[in-house]
């Protein structure tokens, strides 16, 4: 009986723990991995390998249109995903367009080639391998026209040079052309005008990532609708772990998502822990009061 | 410079000719055929200042040569005058509307058909005059919606004031409010109340205030302090309003003062640090947060548990209703706490609107159902009637705007 | 002349703002555009009653030396601080016609150490509180309880490698009942029905509320005779 | 800017840095219990950020839309875009019912602040009408009007289809039961609506389990800064 009187408050303890525990695990759950740089590798879910299958599965020299929808707000979470995609194609041998819905996507843009593009593929030509077509407004009436008629709206480059000079813009007509759709939004317009406007009427494969906050709402599209989906911090991280296994030369190169998803999850785990710890004792608990009944 | 400048201009010049010499060997030269039909009207269902223009495509837009780019549309006020462009849509497009415009002068439209050999003739259209309008057709379905609303209500609202006997299921959340305060009174400490963080132009807000009326009718008679920390000027105001009536109606005008409702800050976060200090300092036995709550709903209802109150809490925040859930005692979940003044209160009128809220749930529910099976039997059968009697179902409740 | 006023008053002005939705024409459309306006007057207006309050209950803990009378002085002083920086214009480039809050400004510098470092950390305690209330509230004690712990605990582990291992070895055939897809139908699907069902619920709860006040019957606010 | 390079100099840079940093601490004191501290923080928050926003009420609120639209040819050497405008005489409204509020503070008087209030409780009410009307009730039904099978997809992919339509179906009716007030929870009736409760308890599992990641990005926001700010001093 003793034995049992002290086994019982042992797990009465653990169901009733002071918060304070919990406080500081938690605070322990975020700093440790800040301070030493942790970045963890999360294995990629079915919605995020299917998006890496597909560019996976394109053939060298194959066209892929990255539209920038977003702008500085959302940067922390959709800036790894053009970063990863354009590592993708790049090691892939496709080709890269860049357009923007938003006034605000060609800075995002610039800032994708002078961090990635410049430094890291330093091989790679403009104008051959990648362009920079800037921003034309219009958002879902725009993609309506691409459709039909790429060249009518896009008869230059963002620095204002005519796109015949260029090569990989030969046979570009409409949407149709293109091989993949990649779509980095935040918004309206984004990823759900690109599905309903490019994507089913013109039967192009569209995938693409958003934010954290628009995830849900875009869910159900997958899979029928869209490729794959990159769902905030989360996904761009999952993808990042995707071409580190294809290519390991990106272990050791900066993963601006999976260094933020560090803290996110130990701390999840830490709560996972704490919810198993509650359940377990409780229900340890309960039995005991049958039994002793 | 200017031979840069010259050079550049000429390099464009070419690559142009370049670009027109080689997709469009056939073409170059060539305008495309007028659009056809090309109305100007009065936009409808507007508050005026905006005409609507329409127009059939150019036999070139989509077919034919296949070589419209665009649409110019200009505009005059006179038939004959200077005529400027107003915009420029794109090809595939057979509407725009000219907003900005004065009520009551008579405007002049142009369009022609835009390629890259020119444009084509223009074709007029005109006078239209903008004007306001009495009644927005796009919203008639809505206006059909809200009459069956208010009639439900209203109707229900006539029953109770005639007396009739309207019954009320219990409701969980509603009959812990006076254990609550019991156990304070009991305890000897004091209730805490939280209308949310929004003004009085938030309905929740309202609701909350309704709700604290009762709650200070119990405190009033148990003599229990009460203390109602505020984030908004003009809920303090209708708050002390409200707390003064109830002390009156239970007979201890003189337990009433001011200072129970008093204001601490406009600011969200602000406002939560004082709350909690308030919690953790003077260890209210009961917890109220009733209206419309944000992020802090959980940093208010944890400190709250840590110092062991009874906590009911209730909101219409579709995103705060999980964290009440999960650390309150009791919570009154969106509609609910509409439902709770009126329940509080037991006056027949205000249970009569619950009645007609309910009609208009029973409604809903009905154009839910009967939506659906018409939808899904269309899909099955493919029936070109049942088709369209489920889209009729369901444009009635459409938003034009 | 003290109800029977404001009941009018509100019955004209609700019912006025109720009309401007399906009549676009003035004098409604004008009066539905403007009424926010007033509203936002009258709330700083009102501002006057809410921090003469402030002031007036931490004054009164000073001079009366109530506990904690110290830190009243703190509010005070860090009230006045603020309030004569901004009115003042203190440290604005452009004089009185400058932006109050622009760089270099007095206000802005007072925001950028005081304000925001304090209102994000008070923000950021969420982040252990989401733990302290998963811990205590996410116990299997009724079927109720129970589905709100396994689509919290679903989504939770989502992100995390744990997430993955937990299901990574199901059949294919099973494949749709990952931690992955499992947490995308919950999203799609019970979340998105129960958030609908919340949305029509709560519009009617504010249309009977609202159309009780237009109408005078719930008054409890305007107090007695 | 060069007129006041005190509040953008370094130092005042550092200071600022200095400030935030204490206070940052001084408020996560609170997870382990009320102190001094936190009193302090505490108090100094309220009294700063009450007069924050009365400052922002009265310049962006108070100057451009009461005062500028009453006189706005006295505005010259505030709000110089404003003096070419017109009188317009309809802001003595606000500018009446803003005073009949401050009535309150004189005991005879005021009464005459239920005025003002029954502005703002009938401007609360004519607005949250018409739009939850719109934006909850009328969409929210419309896109519940949706077909529960659709033809044309695998085997597999219709039954998990017909499924998913069949929760969302049932659990919207189950739910909006439950909050039916008119009739007691039993029977049939019952069950219906707690199958309703169920559907909201996972939607209530869902979004807390699916916040808690953005209130970690937050608390990383605060580490982040914390180690800017620490990791400065030593170097």
């Amino acid at each position: 009986m003793a034995d049992e009187q002290v086994k019982l408050t042992l797990v009465e303890k653990l169901g009733r723990v002071d918060r304070r525990i919990i406080f500081l695990l938690m605070g322990v759950a975020v700093l440790i991995p800040l301070l030493i740089h942790y970045t963890t590798t999360i294995p990629a879910s079915l919605i995020v390998q299917d998006l890496f299958d597909k560019v996976e599965s394109l053939p060298p020299g194959s066209k892929v249109l990255i539209s920038f929808d977003y702008g500085p707000a959302t940067e922390p979470e959709n800036q790894p995903m053009a970063t990863s995609i354009t590592r993708h194609c790049f090691e892939k041998g496709l080709r890269i367009y860049m357009i923007s819905l938003w006034a605000t996507g060609p800075r995002q843009a610039t800032e994708l080639i002078d961090g990635i593009i410049t430094p890291e593929f330093p091989g790679k030509v403009y104008g051959i391998d990648w362009i920079d077509l800037g921003f034309k407004a219009g958002g879902q009436g725009l993609i309506n026209t691409l459709l039909s008629d790429f060249t009518a709206m896009y008869t230059t480059d963002v620095n204002g040079r005519a796109i015949a000079e260029f090569p990989m813009m030969a046979g570009i007509k409409s949407l149709r052309a293109f091989d993949l759709i990649y779509c980095v939004g935040s918004g309206q317009p984004g990823n759900k005008e690109w599905i309903q406007f490019a994507g089913d009427p013109g039967r192009i494969p569209v995938g693409g990532g958003t934010t954290a906050v628009m995830a849900p709402q875009l869910y159900p599209y997958y899979p029928k609708q869209t490729v794959g989906l990159l769902g905030g911090l989360q996904g761009a991280a999952e993808y990042e772990a995707a071409l580190m296994v294809k290519y390991p030369k990106y272990k050791t190169m900066s993963r601006v998502a999976s260094e933020k998803m560090g803290p996110q999850v130990s701390a999840h785990l830490v709560i996972a822990a704490f919810i198993i710890l509650g359940n377990v004792t409780y229900l340890v608990e309960r039995r005991r009061q049958k039994k002793r009944q | 410079m200017v031979t840069i400048g010259i050079m550049r201009y000429l390099g464009t010049v070419i690559a142009l000719l370049a670009v027109l010499a080689i997709v469009l060997p056939v073409w170059a030269d060539e305008v495309p055929l007028a659009p056809s039909d090309f109305r100007a009207f009065d936009s409808p269902s507007d508050h005026g200042g905006s005409i609507d223009l329409k127009w059939q495509r150019s036999p070139d837009d989509g077919a034919g040569g296949n070589i419209v780019t665009a649409y110019e549309i200009s505009r005059s006020a006179t038939p004959d005058g200077e005529f400027s462009q107003v915009a420029r849509p794109l090809k595939g497009v057979t509407a725009y509307s000219d907003n900005g415009l004065t009520d009551g002068t008579k405007y002049y439209y142009r369009i022609a058909a835009v390629s890259a050999g020119g444009l084509s003739d223009q074709v007029s259209a005109g006078p239209a005059v903008a004007s306001q309008q009495w009644f927005n057709k796009k919203r008639a379905n809505l206006l059909v919606v809200a009459c069956i609303l208010v009639f439900a209500i209203a109707y229900y609202i006539y029953l109770g004031a005639k007396g009739r006997d309207l019954h009320i299921r219990r409701i969980a959340g509603l009959e812990a409010v006076g254990e609550a305060v019991g156990r304070a009174t009991e305890m000897g400490r004091p209730v805490l109340f939280i209308p949310g963080i929004q003004d009085m132009d938030n309905v929740q807000t309202v609701a909350g205030i309704t709700i604290l009326g009762e709650i200070a009718k119990m405190t009033a008679q148990y003599e229990t302090r009460l203390e109602v920390p505020v984030s908004r000027s003009i809920v303090m105001s209708t708050g002390r309003e409200t707390v003064r009536q109830a002390y009156l109606e239970a007979g201890r005008p003189d337990l009433y003062s001011d200072d129970m409702v008093h204001y601490i800050t406009d600011e969200q976060f602000g406002y939560v640090a004082a709350v909690d200090g308030i919690m953790v300092r003077e260890r209210p036995a009961a917890c109220f947060y009733l209206g419309a709550f944000f992020a802090e709903s959980l940093i208010l209802a944890e400190t709250g548990s840590s110092i062991g109150a009874i906590q009911v809490a209730g909101t219409a925040m579709p995103t705060q209703i999980p964290f009440f859930v999960a650390a309150c005692d009791y919570t009154l979940i969106g509609e609910e706490l509409f439902a709770a003044s009126a329940y509080l209160s037991k006056d027949k009128k205000m249970l009569g609107s619950i009645k007609g809220q309910d009609a208009g749930k029973a409604v809903a529910m009905v154009f839910i159902i009967v939506g659906v099976v018409l939808v899904t039997l269309a899909a099955i059968s493919g029936n070109h009637a049942v088709s369209r009697a489920g889209e009729w179902i369901k444009n009635l409740f459409a938003l034009r705007m | 002349m003290k109800r029977t006023i404001p009941l009018l008053i509100t019955f004209a002005v609700g019912l006025i703002l109720i009309i401007a939705m399906f009549i676009p024409h003035d004098p409604f459309f004008d009066m539905d555009r403007n009424f926010s306006i007033f509203y936002d007057v009258i709330a700083v207006f009102a501002f006057i009653l809410g921090g003469g309050n402030l002031l007036r209950v931490h004054l009164n803990k000073v001079y009366l030396k109530r506990r904690d009378w110290k830190y009243s002085i703190v509010t005070v002083t860090g009230f006045f601080l603020m309030l004569l920086a901004g009115l003042l214009k203190i440290g604005v480039t452009e004089g009185w016609s400058g932006n109050f809050q622009g760089t270099g400004s007095l206000f802005k510098y007072l925001y950028d150490c005081t304000f925001q470092p304090l209102s994000s950390t008070m923000f950021s305690l969420l982040a252990f509180f989401v733990a302290s209330a998963s811990y205590r509230a996410f116990r299997a004690k009724t079927i109720e309880a129970s589905i709100l712990l396994v689509a919290a605990f679903v989504i939770l582990v989502r992100p995390t490698p744990l997430g993955y291992y937990l299901t990574f070895w199901l059949p294919d055939p099973l494949k749709f009942l990952t931690i992955s897809n499992l947490s995308t139908w919950i999203l799609a699907v019970p979340n998105m029905v129960g958030q609908r069902a919340i949305m029509i619920g709560i519009a009617l709860g504010i249309v009977s509320t609202s159309l009780r006040l237009i109408l005078g019957i719930e008054r409890g606010y305007l107090g007695g005779e | 800017m060069e007129a006041q390079p005190i509040l953008t100099s370094p130092f005042a840079a550092s200071l600022g840095m200095w400030i935030g940093g204490l206070l940052t601490l001084m408020i996560l004191s609170f997870l382990y219990r009320d102190n001094p501290f936190y009193k302090f923080a505490e108090h100094l928050f309220v009294g700063i950020s009450a007069a924050y926003w009365m400052v922002v009420g009265f310049w962006t609120t108070l100057i451009p839309n009461l005062i500028a639209r009453l006189w706005p040819s006295h505005m010259g050497g505030i709000l110089p875009s404003a003096t070419a405008n017109k009188p317009e005489l309809m802001y003595v409204i606000p500018l009446i019912f803003g005073l009949l509020m401050l009535a309150r503070l004189s005991p005879k008087a005021s009464w005459l602040s239920r005025w003002a209030m029954a502005f703002v409780i009938g401007f609360a009410a004519g607005t949250n009408f018409t739009r939850y009307l719109q934006s909850d009730f009328v969409s929210q039904i419309h896109s519940s009007i949706a077909p529960i099978y659709s033809p044309g997809m695998s085997v597999m992919g219709t039954i998990g289809n017909v499924f998913s339509n069949l929760v969302i179906f049932a659990g919207l009716l189950g739910a909006l039961i439950y909050f039916y007030f008119s009739k007691e929870h039993k029977g049939v009736f019952g069950r219906t609506a707690r199958f309703g409760i169920w559907v909201l308890m996972a939607a209530f599992g869902a979004t807390f389990g699916y916040t808690v990641m953005a209130r970690i990005s937050l608390l990383t926001g605060r580490m982040d800064f914390l180690i800017k700010w620490i990791g400065g001093i030593f170097t």
